[in-house]
């Protein structure tokens, strides 16, 4: 399930709809990415964050399919915010279940590293300097490109 | 043929326009030859963005390379890397 | 902060307090652990969790210390279930914040993978063969193992 | 010296005690001591779960091997190994 919306979201929301799902649900794992208000040193007053309407949800349940074929999952959950943010407010949630953990662990973290470098979202800070797009950060083009790596092994 | 093209980010900004219809000469029949269109016919902001070595393409909403085709309805969009997430 | 209680626990509370540690807070990584309804095979009515109160604290407080040493962190918090419990009922959480992803990601797995391995607590299952007290499986032990192998990298 | 020595989980169950304080002689000097004098003044309840290769064993709350020395006022723990989380 992926979810593009403005809204905030309630993580325990999230989290009882995947509990609801199985009873052989052993592990979730959650991840929650949140607006920093220092980068690269400046002082960030808000982000704005524009994507591209049902790309976005295609290539995030694409990131997915990649995770359930690689690992034993049992539920997703993604929600992507949009428009304008500010410092400490949640961008990002992805939530994972399985029936152990080490399945549900690396499932999230790839879901999370694919969407860095894949899902059509970008990011313009308001800082004290001005304002700024950001582009993908070569630390994200690395973490995406270990899974890759890790499939060679 | 008449495609959809779309801009966003910092593109979208620097070219003044988040969206477009146009219809393609017969001549034009990828990315490529389309890119090589605007960046003749526009002014230099379509230059300086659309032959940026980091610039990423959709075709209908999947990326794809410089060499693919283009067809009657196709939606091609132009950006910048992502930073979502 | 370390708690064993018998009391369920909310993680949007959890998250809430750790959200409010840290304006530099980027991500936040969560593990729930849930009791399954089958284990090797047999259906489980229900699980009862036992734990030695003072070295339990103590021996988790040392994982974390460990993890804080290991990762640039920001907080933790630690819950873990003591009592009788039923299935699908929440047993533990582990939350880390921080401010990049990766390392939210390691020190919750590493935290988990201590837990299971190194802090005293005994399942008791009650199963349609009869009751039966829980060991360290294997899978554990080597996955506790494993950051000991990356250390010597 | 005088001890308190727990047990937990099946260890507690099968010798139906989760608690008891000891005065030792001067002789138990370490835990292997200790587990050795147990297992021969008591039933055999004892030497089958004490001398498991599994047995966990801690002092003052810290996992020790069983060569660690005994001083007066130790909090010694014998417990099977651990299954949380």
């Amino acid at each position: 399930m992926v979810i593009i919306q403005e809204a905030d979201f309630d993580i325990a929301e999230e989290v009882k709809v995947l509990r609801a799902q199985s009873s052989e649900t052993g592990a979730i794992v959650t991840f929650i990415g949140l607006v920093r208000d220092i980068s690269d040193s400046d002082k960030v007053s808000g982000l704005y964050l524009e994507h591209y309407p049902g790309m976005t949800e295609k290539s995030i349940e694409g990131i997915v399919d990649a995770a359930k074929s690689r690992w034993q999952l049992i539920g997703t959950r993604v929600i992507h915010r949009v428009g304008q943010l500010s410092p400490s407010d949640q961008i990002v949630l992805v939530a994972v279940t399985s029936q152990h953990r080490k399945d549900a662990f690396l499932a999230c973290e790839f879901i999370m590293d694919y969407l860095k470098t894949r899902a059509p979202f970008w990011k313009k800070e308001q800082t004290t300097e001005g304002e700024r797009w950001l582009e993908t950060r070569s630390s994200d083009v690395d973490a995406a490109s270990q899974w890759q790596n890790e499939e060679s092994c | 043929m008449v495609i959809e093209i779309l801009y966003f980010a910092r593109i979208r900004e620097i070219l003044g326009m988040g969206r477009e219809q146009m219809t393609l000469n017969d001549d034009i029949e990828d990315i490529a030859s389309l890119i090589d269109y605007l960046c003749g016919a526009r002014d230099d902001r379509w230059s300086s963005t659309l032959q940026q070595e980091n610039l990423l393409i959709s075709v209908n909403q999947s990326m794809v390379k410089a060499d693919h085709g283009l067809r009657d309805g196709d939606e091609v969009a132009f950006f910048p890397p992502v930073s979502g997430g």
